[in-house]
């Protein structure tokens, strides 16, 4: 599975993308138990999640959304555009 | 759910580049030969200077490339099934922007003005949320990510039905 | 009670005019050389046609010269006193106006956008029933006077307090 | 004092100003009553007060809005720009 991380997650992971084997989790927020162990910048991005957005093969969700057969699933900060 | 912003002919509508554009050109597109429209209702987003003085900050605007797009057309197909609607534009600018330069334009035209003005600004209070944007402020002492206004949200959910 | 808007130097920002205007320039005009704008929102009425297809349609628009002016300016000195605004333009057209042609701009600048559209949305909202415009439509088969529509006196409500 | 017609007001009566002597009425509905008698423009114009609007001195008001000492009133119907 393809993992995605923009904005400041991006910067703190020091990638955008990453190969992910999603292993036994079943949603977004399981998926984040599998990574943030991977680096202290992972640790360090995904250490409020309350400021963590995700989507599921390219649809908005919350945490929660199941990540089933997902090709990609995207994290990123709350959106600041406009 | 498929993204219904995806219709073949509705692209045009939506525009995510880093040029410039010009709000009356756009304007004239949107009402071109057309003699059913009385009101257009045209927003602006101007990069403001984060203090007084500190022009030579520069903001770079991040997004995911299609995804963006694609929200933004859902957003205008939205609106466009909550108002009757003549003609809508929605134009986002990426790349490094200085203060004073436009951001974004999101144009809403109807036969009354109220739609018009509602259109409008609902269409704002979703793209601030929902479209996949990221604003970092970068000046001469480093650079560092605009964070999110909790009125925004609060101007989003307003529209929640 | 005094005119608020006859303050000097309040008069470039309300003109009434037969000649077309520019939105962009307008626009450009009140943002220029400023850093502390976050948002314009700009109304623009056009003439519609009154069935389809009846483009031969002549709107007339009969106004008091004098007292126009000074009611519009009344309307933005309340804008700028209910909103924090950094700018704001009406432009009011007058004579013989055909289908698709531009009738009136609205413009409202701020920091933030709600202010914006507000400010803009209540200045449409009084100058419809406050500033002293009739419309007359004249077609092949003769002219007559618009009538008001009961939305405009509600729309104007509103804001009262 | 100068009396001010505009739009189909103006129209029915024919023209767009005369002079009147405000005699005894003290409120522009009073001043109608004056004028309504001069003309059938003018009795047409005042058929339907609720679609009359009124300026004292170019002050808009209604129609109970005193004219005492005014060198200027203006009748118009409900007003349609914008």
């Amino acid at each position: 599975m393809q993992v995605l991380y923009f904005a400041w997650m991006r910067e703190r992971i020091g990638h955008a993308t990453e190969q992910v084997d999603p292993g036994e989790a079943a949603t977004a927020r399981e998926l984040i138990e599998l990574l943030k162990p991977r680096s202290e910048g992972h640790a360090l991005a995904f250490e409020n999640l309350k400021s963590v957005r995700c989507a599921v093969d390219q649809e908005m969700g919350d945490l929660d959304m199941p990540i089933a057969g997902a090709r990609e699933v995207a994290f990123f900060p709350p959106m600041t555009g406009g | 759910m498929e993204a219904p912003g995806s219709t073949p002919g509705q692209t045009w509508k939506v525009s995510v580049q880093a040029e410039d554009f010009d709000i009356a050109d756009e304007q004239a597109r949107l009402t071109a030969g057309r003699h059913d429209v009385g009101a257009v209702v045209a927003f602006t987003g101007l990069v403001r200077e984060i203090a007084e003085g500190r022009s030579d900050q520069v903001m770079e605007l991040e997004h995911w490339p299609g995804v963006t797009e694609r929200e933004l057309e859902k957003i205008v197909v939205e609106a466009e099934a909550r108002w009757p609607l003549s003609g809508v534009r929605v134009i986002h600018r990426h790349g490094p922007l200085s203060p004073g330069e436009r951001i974004v334009l999101v144009l809403a035209a109807s036969r009354h003005r109220q739609a018009a003005f509602e259109a409008a600004a609902f269409m704002m209070d979703y793209l601030k949320t929902r479209a996949p944007f990221w604003k970092k402020e970068a000046g001469p002492e480093g650079a560092q990510w605009v964070d999110t206004r909790d009125s925004d949200d609060t101007a989003a959910a307003r529209w929640e039905r």
